[in-house]
Formats: structure tokens, C-alpha cells, sequence
């Protein structure tokens, strides 16, 4: 077994090594969606399984999102462990009231007679010009309507380890994998999301934020491509002489308020930073935990960095003035810590 | 199958079920009606005029067929069926219900008898493709149906569904009830050509349109349906004329209605039309009748003590159930 | 001229006449949706246009919500100004992507080269055991995405003034209407909704919020059918001698942050009421503007009252254990006081 | 209505953009491809081997007429006149483009012109029906066109979109362009039936396919759909057979493709087809041949060039144009 020897993967990889095995285990299990058969997916994220599990379980669909992720439903209720690609969640809202009406809320309308074990798994982000319909992060939308746990992964290690637990769950789980972390090499990507992965299978536990990093001046959480970006950031200001702790929260349903509580307790000042829009989203939530569950631990106003509430812009100097940047992350831990 | 009286004993079931849940609907309501008031508060949405529907198309599948149905959902779950008395005490918010109270009359989900129904128009047809879909890839010979109303097949959502089960050749059949009327809207103005059934053209598939609300003629059209999706040849759209007894839901002033299209539909009552051909052909008595209206009775009178006596839930209780436990799946 | 005399006005009523007036004054305002021509809306919002204006301008449409709500966006595009409704948000599912991918980003996406003056009405709310899918609010969802407008009316002369700002803004305004504030006799109704409206038109500016109460000691922020509610608990705690100030926030984009900060600098003390589900949205936002900017002024942690992240259970007592009633917010404000 | 020459000379000045879009895109992308490196990041879909669908249909417009058009626009909106230098500008994301840099390629906009289009595909079927019902409210004889892909017509829009215009007697055409392929997926896997065309019998409507990328054939059934338009008698779909020279967008390595599929499309190119066809009836002289791709050439020339001296963006320009200033509306 080679669990000993440093075996580095790209996320796109670690993605479909953790398909690719849940799917030897489990022949139940079927994989759908747009090009996800012979093209492996926009993203890879299906790379090889239409090869190596042939046409019977995994299915190019037409483009009729509400179609086959309502299918979805129907095959799961039946004996069906669907995962289903939306290529973009910027295309959710022709599907939407499948995902959330149905698939969400037939256990609780059931009282618990119906489960619905489906991965919805799609992709996010920006920092390409891919413009405003395809590069929004939108995982506060699903956080906030009831009945689908939300995971965010921000490498490899953590992408599989989700994915394999995802599957294996009972629920409906929608996993965002966001662009820039994939490893595509025709898309930039941040190397610091390939990392080791073992090459059995494991799971990652959701619910449990993962500190990426010690410090204790300032708290940066956060969750998806913006944790390697804190990282980043994180080592360039101990040099400055600031101790920074980043947190990764990993799954947003269910949130790991022990977690955002332990920082602040820590280092009394927190900077949220999100990729998603800033207002009613992700920021807001932990913001508010904060000022509910950890008030007095609080000693400098909570700052969240985030989309500014605009489209994302086509240009590439718009784009980078509305998507966080290291730049811009560690510009406001300085102001934060004078 | 069964026979004919059992088909004609249905239909009284349905109705009499129905014209008793337009009564116990209205306590509490009365001398003002408010929709939130009574025993069963919220919508009610009555299927009393449909029966044909429901029992000419689903005598012909068994258990393990999958049924998904809209809004109107009442018809289709007692012929599929569903635990009457457990139907009943969720119509009724109580913890004997289906749903322990969580779902009500519009999300009545029975897995025993793999039933499920939800309250947004067209959202039943990908279900059903996806069920259908499940049962093709293992190698099982069930069949699954989506009922919905002639209003619902101008959502987006009939489209992408019959395009994915023609391609997928899945084992669905598509039945639209064309009971004239979405809520206020009549279909002339829904929809850009008389029969939906003639939509099937556009995914390849058979489409027959059934007039007359007459069970014997639905049953004969779903049969060919059933047997074509069982043989694995694929999906087929029914789309079957029938007549909305009472209003969109229990309330509606009907203001709306052409004059005299009420009576009209009344006085051809699909229930004694079929007692009469079976009396004539000797399929039935007087007494069977009777013996069937009395069955009938005790019967939702039964479900409806049933629901009456089940206790409500507790507070708490509405915190349970957003997730199901991993337990299975890991 | 009569608005010297006191006429009061359902909240359902409000709203007809403010559109019926617009339509009068402006031949380019339309009104389509679903049964909004004779029957007059499911919940009374277009009773009597359809006598007054006809079938030209008051139009029934198919059950097709992404066809006619995207029909807006040209429609609007060519001269236009359609109010379209939506007959309850919970299927905004249905329709999402023509709502924020299109007519909420065109503008932005053209550069401003293209506006979409279009109101998009629709009922929110519970009360009445309508159930998960007929019960929901919703409204941050759609504060999330940029480029809608976001309006919630808490009484009739709000709802009328609100309306014709909405129908003469340039921008897609969503304008969401509470069930339970109609006054619609088959449905329990608010009578605090009820209040004296003008029968000339006037406008209610957006982004202004409305101290619906002054008070002391503790603010309750919140909006739509709780205003009324903590209203009501106002009266009840001053006999109790708690002084309570109540905000309406009116429109939650714009967000009127200033009278946020001003009600805790006054009263150093928050209790957030929404109906929507509690994390990601609404509650979340308002608490996150205090711990950013009013951080000093809070005395004591900010505390939420929303619906627990779960669906709307059917049975009247566990929706009543859903949604936050008076008695819940005037135990919370106890247990704060304490 | 411009002549034959004219349209000869709109398809040479959309093949000729759409290459030197390749090859300007294509700019700091090598040696290592990178979507988000040189002048031009982002996707980019481009209609090379599509002209006649453009300018087969677009030569009936007027300028007050609407066309909504999906993800590879950029035919649509050179046949409709759109402003090349502006456009070109859009797509380099500089200050002078349509959208200031907002919007890029497959977000062209021009209310000059009335033309927009969408990312999200069949997303431009609603818009065009919302169009056409204003033009006959205002009682104007414009029309609108909404162009797809073939694969856009698995779309719940689809249906939703030609049932409505179907009622509203709306003056609509609704143009799939067939190039066989969605992304990977062809046509064969999508669709169920071999002509989307077909399913204009599900809205009443007439459904024209036409085969064999011919523009005259095109321009042919476009004038009857359009004529029927203005005169107010309703929509007509169109389906148009055609080829996509380029992948789906650059850098797409087309493994999915069949064996010389490529090469059979390219060999058929409409473009020297049409030549041929102009010099064989004298439409056409070999020296207006030789002027007219001088021209086309110095027209793109001159908007990329135009493009690359517009200056960039500021950081500040991001946060504007979120929301419209109140000035004619209040
Ligand atoms: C997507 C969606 N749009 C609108 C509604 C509101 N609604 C409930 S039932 C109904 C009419 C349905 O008519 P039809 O499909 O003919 O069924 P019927 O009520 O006649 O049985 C409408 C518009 C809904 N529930 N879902
Ligand atoms: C709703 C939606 N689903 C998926 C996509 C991703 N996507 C972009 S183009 C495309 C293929 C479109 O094929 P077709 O309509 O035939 O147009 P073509 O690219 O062939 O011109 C897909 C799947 C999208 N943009 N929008
Ligand atoms: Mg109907
Ligand atoms: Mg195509």
C-alpha cells in the first residue's frame, strides 16, 4: 500500500479517484450530467469513469437541468445513489425548484419516509472572465433554504475525503469544487490545493472546520479557494510580524460554530472572507455567530471581505477588483491590526 | 386486475372520501370561512368528478409502481392504495399521519406503495423519469405514472421530461387530467392546441387522447400504455378529458365559470353512468351496490374517527427530520 | 379631496389601487400572471384591473413562470413596464434563472446600456398550514444575487407607497406581499395592516426604514408580518415597563444600515425577528452591520428569532413552533431584559 | 433587403472576424494554453462554418426588429449590424466596448441594433416572446428572433416560450441552429426526435427544416417566417441544419468527435459554395470577389485595432451600473 509514499493529486483528480472508488464499492451509485461520459466532464471532475464504468452509469444528458437532477429524486427514491454534475451552479435557477423543493425537503415532507442520497456536485468561481453568468460561487443560496448540507472543499485531500463521505451519505449533499482549484493546467489554479492524498479511501466528517493555519492576532475564516489565499497571506505577515489563524470552514451545512467561537476566544479579531456576494450570504452568517455566541470575546469590529454585491465583470482589472485577492486580504489585516 | 365492480367500488370510494373531506373541511369554517380554521386548515384541492383517471389507469400496475401526482391529489393515492387511515390523520396535521403532520394534504408520501405527490405544478414528471430510469437500469419490470393537470403541461418541466424518457426509453407514463380549468384559466387560453396528447409528436412517442370521462375507455388506453412500458418499448402521454366536481380548492367562488358548465359536468356524474352499464351487463346488483355503498362508508368513516382520535404533535417535534441519520448509507 | 378624511384600506386593496393608479397615469404599466385577470389574484392584488383596464393590459398566462417572467425582460426592453406576479415565491424555482441571471444582471452586464423596469409581486408567507412548499418568505435569497430591488410591505400605507415607487423605478423590483397582512377575510389577517391610506398616489421611498415604535431599552429589527407582531409586544411590555423600539426595515435592498446603528446606539441592546429561515439571509445581515459597525454600542450579544432551518411543517401546532410569534418575541425580549 | 453580393460579403466579414478572433485570442495563450492569459481571456464559442444561419435569416430584418441571440453570438450580432468596433472593443474588455468591459463575448448587447444575448443557454427564448408581445401591444409591425443552439432545445424554456408566442399570436421566429453537437454531446443523444422542427405541431405553429447550410434555402424559408410575423399571424420555427468549424470553444481538443467529421464539414464550406454559386450566375465578379475580402479584412482590422489603443478599465468602474438611476421613471 502506498499510503506511506507522498502521493500528490490535483483536486479534479482526488474529485474522481473518490467517485471512481465509491463506485467499484457501491454498484448502486450512477454518475449524470452534461459531457460527464466520453469529454470527463467541462472539469475533469468525471475524468475516466465513462471508461472505466461504461455508458450504464455514466450518462451524457441533454440540456434540461430540471429534467435530469429531478430525476434524481425519482432514481433515488428507487434504489439509486445518483451524482449529478450542474456545470456551472450559475445554472441552478432553471433547476431550482427541483433541488430545493424536492429533493430538500421530501424527508422532512415525508416526516422521514423518503431519503434522497444524491451528490449534486457543480462548479464555482471565477478569477478567469468567464463574466457574470459563469463565475459566481452562489453557496450561501443553498445554505440558507433547508434540507441539503453544503461542502465547500479548498484541496485534494479534503475534496476526496468530502466526496467519499458526500456519497456515502444519506442525504442530498451539494459539493461545490471551485475552477481555480482543480489542476486543469488550461485554467489557473492554486498549487497549494494539490496535496497528498492517499490513495485508499476515507472520508472527511462535514461539519468539522479544519484550522489551516495557527495564530493569534487575527482570525481570517473562511472556505473554498479563498482558504489557500489566507495561507498565503498568512506566511507573508509573519514575516510583518502578524500572527495570523485561518480557518477553514469546509461545509457550511452543517457549520461548525464551535470552531468560529474557539478562534475568536483566541485572538479577539475576526476578517471573513468569502468569494460569494457579500450582502445576506456566508459572511453574514458567521458575522452574526460571532456577535450572538462570542460578543465578549470580540475587541475589534468584525470585517468581511467579499463580492461587492455586483455581477461578476467580463474585464480582467473588474474582475480582480471584485474578487478577493491576497492583496486585498492582507491590505485589511494591516488596517485591522493598527 | 380487477374486475369491473372492484373499479366501479373504487370510484364510490374516491368520492365518497372526497364529498366527506369537503365536509369535514368546512367545520370550524362556518358562519366566516377562513382557510386556517377547522380540523384541516390550509388548501384543499378535491378530485370528486375524476375518478375515471385515477382508477382506469392505475388498476393496471402493481405495488411496486411508481406513482407521482400533483396538487389534486386524493384519487390517485386511494386507488394506488395508500394506508387510508394514515392519509387521513395527515390531511388532518396528526401524529399518525404519513408524515406525522409535516406534510398535509399536498405532500402525502407512502413508500409502501411508492406514492409521492408535491404541490408545484410539474414537479412530479422528472421524478417519475428518474424512477422509470432506475427501474430500466435494474433490469426490474415496474412501471412509473405521472398524473398531472392540463395546466401543468405548459411547465418547462413536461418538456425536459418527455424528452428524457423517450431518449432514456424509460418505463413512464405521462397522464394529463384535463379537467378544463387551471385554477381560473381556462385551457383554450393555457395552451396553444386542443389536445396536449398531440405533443408527444414531439418526442416520438404515442399520445391518445380519451374523451367522455369514461373509466372503461381510460382503462383500455392505459393498458396498451402499461404493457408498452413493461415490454421496455418506452414512455407513452395519455391525456384523458374529465370534469372538476368542486372548485380549485374548497373556497373558490367559481366566478369564473361559463353558465350552466357547473350542471353541465354534474349531470354527466361518471359514477352512475358506470353503475348503470354495469347493472345493464349484470356486473353488478342493486345489493351489490349497496353492499359497496355501505363498504365504502364504513370505510372513510373509519380513516376519518381514525385521524380524529390520533393525537396531535408535539411542539418539538417540528425540528426533527430535516436529515436523515446516516445510517444505511455509511 | 379626501385625504383629510381617515380611509382605511386593506393591504390587499393598497396595492390595486396604487397599480390601477399607475396604470391610469403611465399606458406603458401591463400587469400578467396567473389567474391575475377575473379572478383578480389568488390573494386580491389585481382585484378590479382586469374590469377596469381589460384584457390588453391585464393578461392570464400559462403556468409557464420562466416563459412570462422572461417575457418581462424584452417586453421591458421594448417600452414596457410590466408588473408580473408571481403567484406564491415558493416556486420562484421554476422561473430563477430569467429572475437573476437575466433581468437582474442585464443592466450591469450591458453597462448600462439596458434597464428593465419590471416589479415582480409575489405572495410570501404562513400562518395558515399551507405547508413547505406555500409558506416560505424567502426574501433573502433574492437580497443575496445583485441587481434586484427587494421591498416588503408591513401595512397598507407602506404597501401603496412602496408599489409606486416600485413601478416607477427603473430597476426589477421584487416586491413581496404577506399573506397574513392582506386582509382578505378567508385568510386570518393582521388588523395592524389595516391603516389610512391617501387616495391620491404618493410615493414610499426605498432604502429608508421606519421606526414603527420608539423605545428605550431593547430594538427589534425586523420586517413585513413581524412588524406588527413586535408592535404589539411593544404595547404589551411597556405595562411590564420594558420600552421597546421597533424598526421596520421596509426594503431590504436597499438596506438602510444608519437606522441599524442608530436604533443600538440608543438602546445598546438587539433582538432580530425575520419569518425566513434563520441562517444565511435576513437575521444574518442585520446582526453582521452591528458587529461591524456598531460593535461598541452592543451591550449584549445579538440574539435571532427566525424559522429554525427547517421546511414549513404542515400541522398548526408545529408551524406555530416554526414561525416566530408574539409570545416567542416577548419571552426572548424577557430573557434579554434578565 | 440587401442583394446576394451583400450577403456574400456578410459571410466573408463573419468568417473573417470569427478567424481573426481565433488567432487574436489565441495571443499569450502559448506555449501553455491558459484561458484567463492574453488580450482576450474568458471562453470563447465562435460561429465559423454558421454564417448562413446568420445572414440567411438577419437580411429580412429591420433594424427596429429584435434578435436574441445564445453563447456564440457573434454572427448574429455582425449580421444585425451591431457596432464591430464597440464589439470588438466589449471583447478585448477595454472602456470603449459595448458594456465598458462588463459583459465580454457572451454578453453583447446593443439597444441600437436590439440585439442581446445570454450565457445561459435557451435563456434567450422568454426575452424574444416578451419583445414580440410588446410590438403587437404597441400595435408596431417589428418583429423579434431568437436563435439557439440545438441543444437549447431540450430547454424548459423552449416549450414554455413557443406555446406562449403560439397564444399571443406573438410576432416571433424561433431559429435552432442544428450543428449537431452540444458541447460532446450530439444531436442523437439530446433529442428524440430526428427535428426539432417536428415540434412546432406541439404549439400549432409551422416548422420549417432546412437542410444543407444553404443560405439561399435559409433566406427563402426566413422571409415566409418573418412576412408571416409582420402580418401578425404568429410564430414559426425554424430549424437550420449547419457546421461548427471551431470546437465548442477554443482550446476544446474534440476527442468526442467522429473520424474525418471534421474534416466533411469543413470540405462543405458554405462560404466558397456561395462564390461559386454568385461568379456562375454573374452576381458576383471575381475582381467585387477580390474588393470585398479587402474590405471585410480592413473592417475587422480597423475594430481590433479600435479594441486594443480603448484604454482598460478602472478598478472603480467595477462597483457601477449595478442598479439603473431613477431619472425617466419617476
Ligand atoms: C410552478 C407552480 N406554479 C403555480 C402554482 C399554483 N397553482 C397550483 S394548482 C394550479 C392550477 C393547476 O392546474 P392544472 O394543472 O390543470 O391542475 P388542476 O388544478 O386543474 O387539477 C396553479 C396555477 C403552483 N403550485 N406551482
Ligand atoms: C442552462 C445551461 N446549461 C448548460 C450550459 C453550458 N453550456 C454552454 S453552451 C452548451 C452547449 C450548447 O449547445 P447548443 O445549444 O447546441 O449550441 P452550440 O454550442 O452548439 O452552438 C452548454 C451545455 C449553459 N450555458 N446553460
Ligand atoms: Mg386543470
Ligand atoms: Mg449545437
Amino acid at each position: 500500500m502506498s499510503t506511506t509514499t507522498v502521493r500528490k493529486l490535483t483536486m479534479a483528480r482526488a474529485i474522481s479517484e473518490a467517485i471512481a472508488q465509491e463506485m467499484d464499492r457501491d454498484p448502486s451509485v450512477l454518475v449524470w450530467g452534461e459531457d460527464v461520459g466520453v469529454y470527463g466532464g467541462i472539469f475533469g471532475a468525471t475524468q475516466g469513469l465513462y471508461q472505466q464504468f461504461g455508458h450504464d452509469r455514466v450518462i451524457d444528458t441533454p440540456i434540461s437541468e430540471s429534467g435530469f437532477i429531478g430525476a434524481a429524486v425519482g432514481a433515488s427514491t428507487e434504489g439509486l445513489r445518483p451524482i449529478v454534475e450542474l456545470m456551472f451552479v450559475d445554472f441552478f435557477g432553471v433547476a431550482m425548484d427541483q433541488i430545493y423543493n424536492q429533493l430538500a425537503k421530501n424527508h422532512y415532507m415525508s416526516g422521514g419516509s423518503v431519503s434522497h442520497p444524491v451528490v449534486l456536485m457543480t462548479a464555482i468561481g471565477g478569477g478567469y472572465s468567464d463574466a457574470a453568468q459563469h463565475s459566481q460561487t452562489l453557496y450561501s443560496l443553498f445554505a440558507h433554504v433547508p434540507g441539503l448540507k453544503v461542502v465547500v472543499p479548498s484541496n485534494a485531500y479534503d475534496a476526496k475525503g468530502l466526496m467519499v463521505s458526500a456519497i456515502r451519505d444519506d442525504n442530498p449533499v451539494m459539493y461545490f469544487f471551485h475552477k481555480g482549484l482543480l489542476g486543469l493546467g488550461w485554467m489557473p489554479s492554486d498549487d497549494w490545493a494539490e496535496v497528498h492524498v492517499p490513495e485508499e479511501s476515507y472520508e472527511v466528517p462535514f461539519g468539522k472546520a479544519r484550522v489551516a493555519g495557527e495564530g493569534t492576532d487575527i482570525s481570517v475564516i473562511t472556505i473554498g479557494a479563498m482558504v489557500p489565499k489566507a495561507a498565503r497571506v498568512r506566511e507573508q505577515l509573519q514575516q510583518e510580524g502578524i500572527s495570523v489563524e485561518v480557518i477553514d470552514l469546509r461545509t457550511l451545512v452543517p457549520l461548525d460554530k464551535q470552531a468560529i467561537v474557539d478562534t475568536v476566544k483566541k485572538t479577539h479579531r475576526v476578517l471573513i472572507v468569502d468569494e460569494d456576494y457579500r450582502s445576506f450570504g456566508m459572511s453574514g452568517e458567521v458575522a452574526a455567530i460571532l456577535a450572538e455566541d462570542a460578543l465578549d470575546y470580540l475587541e475589534f469590529p468584525v470585517k468581511r471581505l467579499a463580492v461587492p454585491d455586483t455581477p461578476i465583470p467580463y474585464s480582467r482589472v473588474l474582475e480582480q477588483a471584485t474578487i478577493p485577492s491576497a492583496d486585498k486580504i492582507a491590505q485589511t489585516i494591516r488596517a485591522m491590526m493598527n | 386486475m380487477d374486475s369491473y365492480a372492484d373499479m366501479y367500488r373504487m370510484m364510490c370510494l374516491i368520492r365518497f372520501y372526497e364529498n366527506r373531506m369537503a365536509e369535514v373541511y368546512a367545520e370550524g369554517k362556518s358562519p366566516l370561512f377562513s382557510i386556517a380554521a377547522g380540523p384541516v386548515p390550509g388548501e384543499m384541492h378535491l378530485a370528486a368528478g375524476q375518478e375515471p383517471v385515477a382508477v382506469g389507469v392505475i388498476r393496471h400496475l402493481r405495488r411496486d409502481d411508481v406513482v407521482t401526482a400533483p396538487h389534486r391529489p386524493h384519487h390517485f393515492a386511494i386507488a394506488k392504495g395508500i394506508d387510508l387511515r394514515r392519509m387521513t390523520a395527515e390531511i388532518f396535521g396528526r401524529t399518525a399521519g404519513l408524515s406525522h403532520g409535516k406534510g398535509g394534504h399536498m405532500h402525502l408520501f407512502d413508500p409502501a406503495v411508492h406514492f409521492s405527490c408535491s404541490g408545484i405544478v410539474g414537479a412530479g414528471f422528472p421524478p417519475a423519469v428518474g424512477a422509470a430510469f432506475a427501474f430500466r437500469h435494474q433490469h426490474r419490470d415496474s412501471v412509473a405514472v405521472a398524473f398531472a393537470g392540463e395546466g401543468a403541461a405548459n411547465q418547462g418541466t413536461f418538456h425536459e421530461s418527455l424528452n428524457l424518457a423517450a431518449l432514456w426509453k424509460a418505463p413512464v407514463i405521462f397522464v394529463i387530467e384535463d379537467n378544463h380549468y387551471a385554477i381560473s384559466v381556462p385551457k383554450e387560453q393555457s395552451t396553444a392546441i386542443a389536445n396536449n396528447s398531440d405533443r408527444a409528436q414531439a418526442y416520438g412517442i404515442p399520445g391518445v387522447f380519451i374523451r367522455g370521462n369514461d373509466v372503461l375507455a381510460i382503462s383500455e388506453a392505459a393498458s396498451e400504455a402499461v404493457a408498452r412500458a413493461r415490454a421496455g418499448k418506452g414512455p407513452t402521454l395519455l391525456e384523458i378529458e374529465t370534469t372538476r366536481f368542486y372548485g380549485h380548492f374548497q373556497g373558490d367562488a367559481e366566478t369564473y365559470l361559463g353558465a350552466g358548465e357547473k350542471e353541465k359536468w354534474r349531470q354527466s356524474d361518471p359514477i352512475p353512468q358506470f353503475r348503470d352499464y354495469l347493472l345493464a351487463h349484470h356486473l353488478l346488483t342493486p345489493d351489490d351496490d349497496a353492499a359497496i355503498q355501505n363498504e365504502v362508508a364504513e370505510l372513510v368513516e373509519d380513516a376519518i374517527a381514525f385521524a380524529r382520535q390520533s393525537p396531535e404533535p408535539l411542539p418539538a417535534d417540528a425540528l426533527t427530520d430535516v436529515f436523515a441519520p446516516n445510517l444505511g448509507g455509511k
